[in-house]
């Protein structure tokens, strides 16, 4: 049977609530038992897996507010900052972490297994920041293939000298024994794409607000019962898209010309999608305010699909095409060839989560060689 | 799943003043075609969201085919003009995802053309069918 | 006579029938074609009556008829429903050639015999194609040469044709052209072939050509006569072999657009231009010759009352130029006619059939006060 | 949402369905879906007692979603809607699925499988759909009809006769059109003039028609039963308060030019009405030929008018009115037969079209009802070449339907004027009307020839001494099979009829479709004849199509009882499957205002959000499409029931999934 990915077969429901519910009242009984409230600080896990490091500097831009999550949590893992072992907290017992921020996508098994294994020991899974929300950057990864990524990074960057064609390897024997480094995948994909996930902290990187939302909203629900948002909400984020953030004046459409952010020079009161410049913001979701198209560049969409869309890059699609100025099938090619890479355009930061995920990757002879093998059988 | 003869699936996505008519009279006039085309009838060219053609592939199905009334012709006076910019850009980038462009067509059908529908279906179902299974899902396991 | 609509023939009518598709069966018998025809200036040719005679199945394919047509597109330009009257007249010959089921005139019996085993219409031996060009220090077609030169079958062999030739090989050297000739590697065209009905003989002198140019190596083809302009743009695999193919006035056109066509000498003359069917009509052709002409220092061009798309054929094509045809049914009488009518001295020519038909036809007495020229004689007189 | 109960019924069609489908397996299937209570199969479910068989289930079974799997949703939707809206049930809660015709009729092997399919697809899609309610707005009782001619004359007369306000816009200075034009009508040969003027009297004296001359529509807004439009008044430099229609101005105007109403064949002053029964009879100064525009001299008319009637200083105005319904009737043009140059009009004296012949007939044409050559003798021989463009594929396509009858007429016209020997020159003869086959008797008694060929050739090259000085007609007679030389004094030409020139922006003021003949498109070519996409819009006479004078009238009648249908009617419904705006989730981004064909969205730069009008909303979905941040939603047609149909429709070629 083919190993498939669970979110293929739809995600199942975590019920973050159910199990701060299940804790507070495990709480409950215990101050019952002991007479007094439980003096041991619950635990908080961070995890950097295919990201830039980005999201772990935006923690850090808690500034003051770290103190209170030093105060209120016991950190078990936090590979950025401190030394901590896997098998340690491979010991702990599941469901013993309550909160784990877990940033970067999964593009290798090692991050696959620390995205489960944390899954099993989290009460609540946070997906923090674009890559781990929705692919993020490393997702463009998905217009390619493993072969191919380790053709062009071990040996034809120009700064390569790869003459014997090494290439990492699984397993390795050296004298010492046996050196092992995890598999790289084909395919980049998003957190929950891999494990359930309770809450999305979306942007690249999330913003300084946000994180500070979730955190408050975890230490008010530990330290006085409140009520947690439900599960699989994206917090910090609005329902709106960038554009309501967005203080550029905007008119109805007409796009004649699609430049790219350097081919002009843009008025900076005026929208940029009206200017010609293909601006994600319409299509992505709001909270960021807006601070890329404020300083002229067009959104890029880190914040990922406005809540009512199935998918971004097709919805930006839609909406940008829809206002092409022409009726006429060849001129509407010619300005359509102002987007010369189309899914970087409209998935610069949402492959992995899109619908199609990744470009078509070359199984036949694969597929054709189980077939086979099956056969024998 | 795949035994004997392949037989590609085609969703179609129908206007429903020009194509889904034309596709009807098909009926009426007893054209025998193959029944690889699987219609979702929408009331306009332009209802047409990108979204639904990648839905399409992303769900197995091997093909695509789009009808909708001849430019000039839009019961709404211009959603096929807007389907035709969407699919411009759709088809360039099902291009860039490895989806032949034979896997994905956009047809003027006008009411009074069962003919030309029965043709289409045909003629698609035939170059799909040689293409082989496109079976999306299999990109997305990890071998 | 009752006539059942039975044919002993159904096979051949049914190959008619395909070939003419569906536009043949679109036929409404107005009649136009007929009315369109230039044979029904002269004599009886009831286009019309064989539309239907074919959309019925009743052909008679032992008729004269079957032979008569020129080709020239008059009626396929005007006709109200679009139907391909050329493929359908050509479908017929074809059948009797291939199925035997009437008979083929006996002088295109021989031009299509001597066509199959000597490449030209006349069975002249191969070796003397390049008779022609003699004492003109003409050279063969090497792969640095600019272009090649294709003067068509006529221009080689016939006598009272091949100054057609001479006078292309002179201009060409006088512009300081690199050029060269095919000589005994060329064959004929096939275009007569295809239009008699001997479809097989067509395709292998296309093999047997596109053959020899693709060997040539050459990339541009200046050829004299409309028909073979016609057939390799149309019905040769030319363009995808990136083949340019220009015929001998577009090429001249285009020197004098460029500037490099100059003349010294006045040639002081009335002269009316005859638009080649397959030139005009089946080309589109209509300008550049009549740039050429009126280039010419001292040429006065006049116009025929029949010219451009309502030129008439000179009655050569479709075959017929291998064809005997009655005196008092020429085509070429009425067209000198027209010339001497708005007082012509010259009637320029462009294709090698026109003027073979036209010194066939005339008679010595119009003949002395109609000159027949090609355009590029014209042009080499005035260098 | 409450829990689908989803009822299936499954049609056989008689043997139209079962013959090919394997009921049994479907209807086990569909029984196995989730949400469904009950599967049924049944002969006929369109029948009385098949639809009972639905309005019982939904009654007994408590069922709240009914899925048909029969015919076309064209078919039978309403019936069903009917159906369950009748046991109380929103109609907008029935899903058909099409098994027949775009599937049992259609494919001989594979159809019970592609039926499961479609039912699948329609029972996810019920699950999803929702309730919606139509709602009535109130109409507005007038009526704009376009166009002055017989159609929009007889349409506001028979508007105006029921007691309701209509406004008739015509663009040239008087009402009469191309019917004004004609000398006699075919079959019955009665004036036309004689039977036109009275109901353009009518017209100009009624009380409920304010007539709108020299005047042109120049925007339309709204929707059906409330539209709003703008009419352009061109200055007449006529006081039509003040004139008495004495005609002292024109009789005095120096000024000349050729006269349009007679096809340039006569003269008409700069201050002019068309013709001497022009309704209303007020002339207008034609600035483009007056002097006084060019020089401010002259002032003849100025000076002789007894009441002090011309105005120099009037401007153009534009007036804005109120109508429930519209009726076009702007009738058609004639094609230019100049590029036929075969037929050598326009090189050629003496050869003419229909219409110059039209007013060289008429008493009050140029020529005083004469019938003459360019050098003023009358002709001793005519023909009359039918499909001049029409019935060609190089030009029109289509019959122009006329012609024939009306080249029938020039015979017998010819006839009464001259002694000429008439040629008609016709490939078929088209006599299908009323009375037409006894006028093609008549004049065939009359002793026309009638020569079956399409004319090759009309030329001056003349070939002996009988053709000196005459036009010769080159034609195959295709019944002899001969070639004939006709020669004749006379050729009339009868040219294509053609939509107007200005078709297309009118087509687009109006918001109506032209077919690929370029004239107007009808919404059904049987059962909806005046109808077009545009609701409350209607076509009539020449603009949809060529026609003949009692065809054109019928049609405008239709026109008139359509649109006095829904402006009697007071109310009219309103589609409820539009699209509307999530004011949570829309950002005023703006994308789809300029996508509304409609002009159905609005922005409120208040709350900077799109709205839509759902009046104006005729739920085509292309914003819904484009709203990038899926905050308009297509009731109906919405993102999740066309996700639930997809997924439907494919479910069985996915494999079973297994997790990691």
């Amino acid at each position: 049977m083919p190993k498939l990915w669970p979110w293929a077969q739809g995600k199942t429901e975590t019920k973050a609530e159910a199990k701060v519910e299940a804790e507070a009242e495990k709480k409950a009984e215990s101050e019952q038992k002991s007479g007094r409230p439980s003096m041991a600080k619950p635990k908080m896990a961070l995890y950097w897996a295919a990201s830039c490091g980005g999201c772990e500097i935006a923690v850090v831009r808690l500034y003051e507010k770290i103190l209170d999550v030093a105060n209120t949590f016991e950190i078990v893992l936090w590979p950025c900052v401190m030394d901590f072992k896997y098998k340690d907290v491979e010991a702990l017992p599941d469901k013993s972490i309550l909160i784990t921020l877990f940033n970067g996508a999964i593009r290798n098994s090692e991050q696959e297994h620390m995205a489960r294994m944390l899954r099993e020991k989290s009460q609540v899974l946070v997906a923090y920041g674009a890559c781990a929300h929705i692919g993020g950057i490393p997702g463009l990864g998905n217009v390619s293939n493993r072969q191919d990524i380790f053709e062009r990074a071990y040996r034809e960057t120009p700064s390569t000298v790869n003459e014997e064609g090494t290439y990492p390897q699984l397993s390795f024997q050296v004298p010492e024994g046996e050196l092992t480094l995890p598999e790289f995948y084909d395919t980049v994909r998003a957190l929950d794409q891999v494990v359930p996930v309770d809450y999305y902290i979306p942007g690249c990187p999330p913003t300084k607000h946000q994180t500070e939302a979730v955190v408050e909203a975890v230490i008010a629900a530990v330290t006085e019962g409140a009520e947690l948002p439900p599960a699989g909400s994206v917090i910090g984020a609005s329902t709106k898209t960038v554009c309501d953030d967005c203080p550029r004046i905007r008119e109805e459409k007409s796009i004649k010309a699609i430049y790219r952010p350097y081919q002009i020079i843009p008025d900076p009161e005026k929208c940029l999608l009206d200017q010609g410049i293909l601006c994600a913001g319409p299509a992505t979701r709001g909270g960021c305010e807006a601070p890329c198209p404020q300083v002229n560049m067009p959104c890029i969409g880190c914040y990922g699909p406005s809540p009512g869309a199935m998918d971004q890059g097709a919805k930006l699609l839609s909406a940008v095409t829809s206002n092409i100025d022409s009726r006429d099938p060849e001129e509407i090619e010619r300005i359509l060839g102002g987007i010369p890479d189309s899914i970087a355009a409209f998935y610069m930061f949402g492959l992995p989560a899109s619908l199609l995920h990744r470009i078509r990757l070359e199984r036949g002879a694969a597929r054709e060689a189980e077939a086979a093998a099956k056969g024998a059988q | 799943m795949v035994t004997g003869t392949y037989e590609p699936t085609i969703i179609g996505f129908l206007c429903n003043w020009c194509a889904y008519q034309g596709a009807d009279l098909a009926g009426t006039s007893r054209m025998e075609y193959p029944p690889n085309v699987r219609p979702v009838r929408v009331m306009c060219t332009g209802r047409i969201d990108p979204t639904f053609i990648l839905k399409a592939f992303a769900e197995g199905a091997d093909g695509v085919l789009v009808g909708g009334c001849h430019p000039g012709d839009c019961h709404y006076l211009e959603g096929n003009y807007k389907a035709i910019r969407r699919i411009t850009m759709v088809r360039r980038m099902l291009e860039q995802f490895g989806i032949e462009p034979e896997r994905f067509r956009l047809e003027w059908v006008s009411a009074s053309e069962g003919a030309k529908w029965a043709k289409i279906v045909e003629e698609m179902t035939e170059q799909v069918r040689d293409l082989g299974p496109l079976q999306w899902w299999e990109n997305v396991r990890e071998a | 006579m009752v006539r059942q609509i039975i044919n002993p023939y159904k096979e051949a009518v049914d190959i008619v029938k395909e070939m003419g598709g569906e536009a043949l069966r679109l036929c409404y018998q107005c009649g136009l074609c007929t009315g369109a025809c230039p044979w029904n200036v002269l004599k009886s040719f009831p286009v019309r009556k064989l539309m239907h005679e074919a959309q019925l199945g009743l052909l008679d394919f032992e008729a004269e008829d079957m032979w008569a047509c020129v080709t020239c597109g008059n009626c396929v330009q005007q006709c109200p429903r679009g139907v391909e009257i050329i493929d359908v007249m050509r479908a017929m010959r074809r059948t009797i050639v291939a199925l035997g089921v009437g008979p083929v005139p006996d002088s295109l019996r021989v031009t299509m015999k001597n066509l199959a085993g000597t490449g030209n219409p006349w069975g002249e031996p191969t070796e003397k194609r390049a008779d022609w060009a003699q004492g003109l220090n003409v050279k063969p077609f090497s792969n640095g040469a600019q272009m090649l030169y294709f003067p068509c079958c006529t221009t080689a062999y016939d006598a009272s044709v091949s100054r057609i030739g001479k006078a292309t090989a002179t201009v060409l050297q006088k512009v300081g052209a690199s050029f060269g000739i095919l000589g005994s590697k060329e064959a004929c065209c096939g275009e007569s072939a295809r239009k008699a009905g001997d479809e097989e003989l067509f395709q292998r002198l296309v093999q047997e050509n596109t053959a020899a140019f693709a060997e040539s190596g050459a990339s541009t083809m200046v050829v004299s006569s409309p028909h073979c302009y016609y057939t390799f743009m149309n019905e040769y695999p030319i363009a995808q072999n990136g083949l340019q193919v220009l015929h001998s006035t577009q090429y001249l056109a285009g020197l004098l657009r460029e500037g490099k066509l100059k003349f010294s000498k006045e040639v002081k003359k009335r002269v009316a231009y005859h638009d080649p069917c397959y030139l005009g009509r089946h080309s589109g052709v209509y300008d550049e010759p009549r740039e050429v002409l009126s280039s010419i220092p001292g040429v006065e061009l006049i116009e025929l009352p029949n010219n451009r798309e309502n030129s008439i054929c000179c009655g050569g094509g479709g075959g017929n130029v291998w064809m005997e045809t009655k005196p008092g049914e020429r085509l070429a009488e009425v067209r000198a006619e027209q010339a001497l009518d708005v007082g012509a001295d010259v009637l320029a020519l462009a294709c090698p059939y026109c003027m073979l038909m036209f010194e066939g036809c005339l008679t010595q007495d119009v003949l002395d006060r109609l000159e027949l020229r090609d355009i590029t004689e014209l042009v080499a007189e005035a260098m | 949402m409450e829990e689908p109960k989803i009822g299936v019924f499954i049609c056989h069609c008689g043997t139209n369905i079962a013959g090919t489908v394997d009921i049994d397996e479907v209807r086990e299937f569909a029984a196995g879906l989730p949400g469904v209570v009950s599967a049924r199969d049944y002969k006929f479910t369109c029948s009385e007692p098949g639809q009972l068989q639905i309005k019982e289930d939904v009654k007994n079974l408590g069922l709240n979603r009914v899925v048909v799997a029969a015919c076309s949703p064209r078919m039978h939707e309403i019936t069903f809607r009917k159906a369950v809206a009748e046991v109380g049930l929103n109609p907008y809660l029935l899903q058909i699925a099409n098994i027949r015709e775009q599937d049992s009729w259609v494919h001989k092997n594979g159809s019970t499988e592609k039926a499961k399919a479609l039912i699948r697809a329609a029972v996810q899609r019920a699950n999803l759909l929702e309730s919606l309610e139509r709602r009535e707005v109130p109409v507005t009782p007038s009526v704009l009809v376009v166009g002055g001619g017989i159609a929009g004359i007889q349409a506001a007369l028979n508007i105006a006769n029921a007691n309701h306000k209509v406004y008739l816009v015509e663009r040239e200075p008087s009402i009469g059109g191309r019917m004004i034009q004609l000398d006699k009508t075919f079959p019955t040969l009665d004036c036309s003039s004689c039977i036109l003027t009275p109901k353009m009297a009518a017209v100009g004296s009624h009380p409920n028609i304010e007539l709108m001359t020299y005047s042109e529509v120049e925007d339309v807004s709204g929707y059906i039963g409330n539209f709003k439009v703008k009419v352009r008044k061109k200055p007449r430099y006529v006081d039509s308060e003040l004139c008495t229609g004495c005609g002292i101005c024109i009789e005095k105007c120096p000024w000349k030019t050729d006269s349009e109403f007679d096809m340039g064949l006569g003269k008409r002053k700069a201050v002019y009405t068309p013709f001497p029964q022009a309704v209303p009879n007020v002339p207008v100064i034609d600035p483009d030929v007056c002097v006084y525009f060019e020089k401010g001299t002259c002032r003849a008319c100025e000076k002789f008018c007894p009441p002090g009637a011309i105005a120099w200083d009037q401007k153009e105005e534009t007036v804005e009115l109120e109508v429930g319904a519209i009726i076009v009737a702007t009738g058609y043009d004639l094609l230019d037969p100049s590029p036929l140059t075969q037929y050598g009009y326009k090189r050629l004296d003496n050869v003419i079209t229909s219409l110059e012949f039209e007013r060289m007939c008429s008493a009050t044409g140029p020529t005083g009802g004469e019938l003459v050559l360019k050098d003023g003798s009358a002709p001793q021989s005519v023909a009359i070449i039918h499909c001049v463009g029409s019935r060609d594929k190089n030009y029109c396509e289509y019959c122009s339907r006329v012609c024939c009858m009306y080249a029938l007429k020039y015979s017998h016209l010819i006839g009464e004027k001259t002694d000429a020997d008439v040629y008609q020159l016709y490939i078929d003869m088209r006599c299908y009307g009323k009375g037409f086959e006894e006028f093609y008797k008549r004049l065939s008694d009359e002793g026309v020839n009638f020569v079956r060929g399409k004319v090759a050739q009309v030329t001056d090259q003349v070939a002996g001494e009988e053709e000196q000085g005459k036009l010769v007609v080159v034609t195959e007679d295709t019944l002899l099979g001969r070639m004939l030389r006709i020669p004749v004094d006379m050729v009339i030409l009868c040219p294509a009829m053609v939509a107007r020139a200005d078709a297309d922006e009118v087509a687009r003021r109006f918001l109506i479709n032209r077919g690929a003949d370029g004239f107007f498109l009808e919404r059904h070519p049987k059962l909806e004849p005046v109808a077009t996409a545009s609701d409350g819009v209607f076509v009539v006479g020449c603009a949809q199509g060529p026609k003949d004078i009692p065809d054109t009238v019928a049609q405008a009648s239709a026109g008139a009882a359509e649109a006095l249908s829904l402006i009697d009617r007071g109310t009219v419904e309103i589609e409820a499957a539009t699209a509307v705006v999530d004011e949570e989730m829309c950002s005023g981004c703006k994308i789809c205002l300029a996508l509304c064909p409609y002009n159905a969205i609005t922005f409120d730069e208040e709350k900077k959000l799109a709205n839509v009008n759902d009046i104006l909303c005729k739920g085509c979905g292309v914003c819904v499409a484009a709203c990038p941040s899926a905050a308009i939603t297509g009731r109906h047609f919405t993102d999740k029931q066309i996700f639930a149909e997809i997924d439907g429709l494919l479910a069985d070629v996915k494999p079973p999934l297994v997790a990691v």
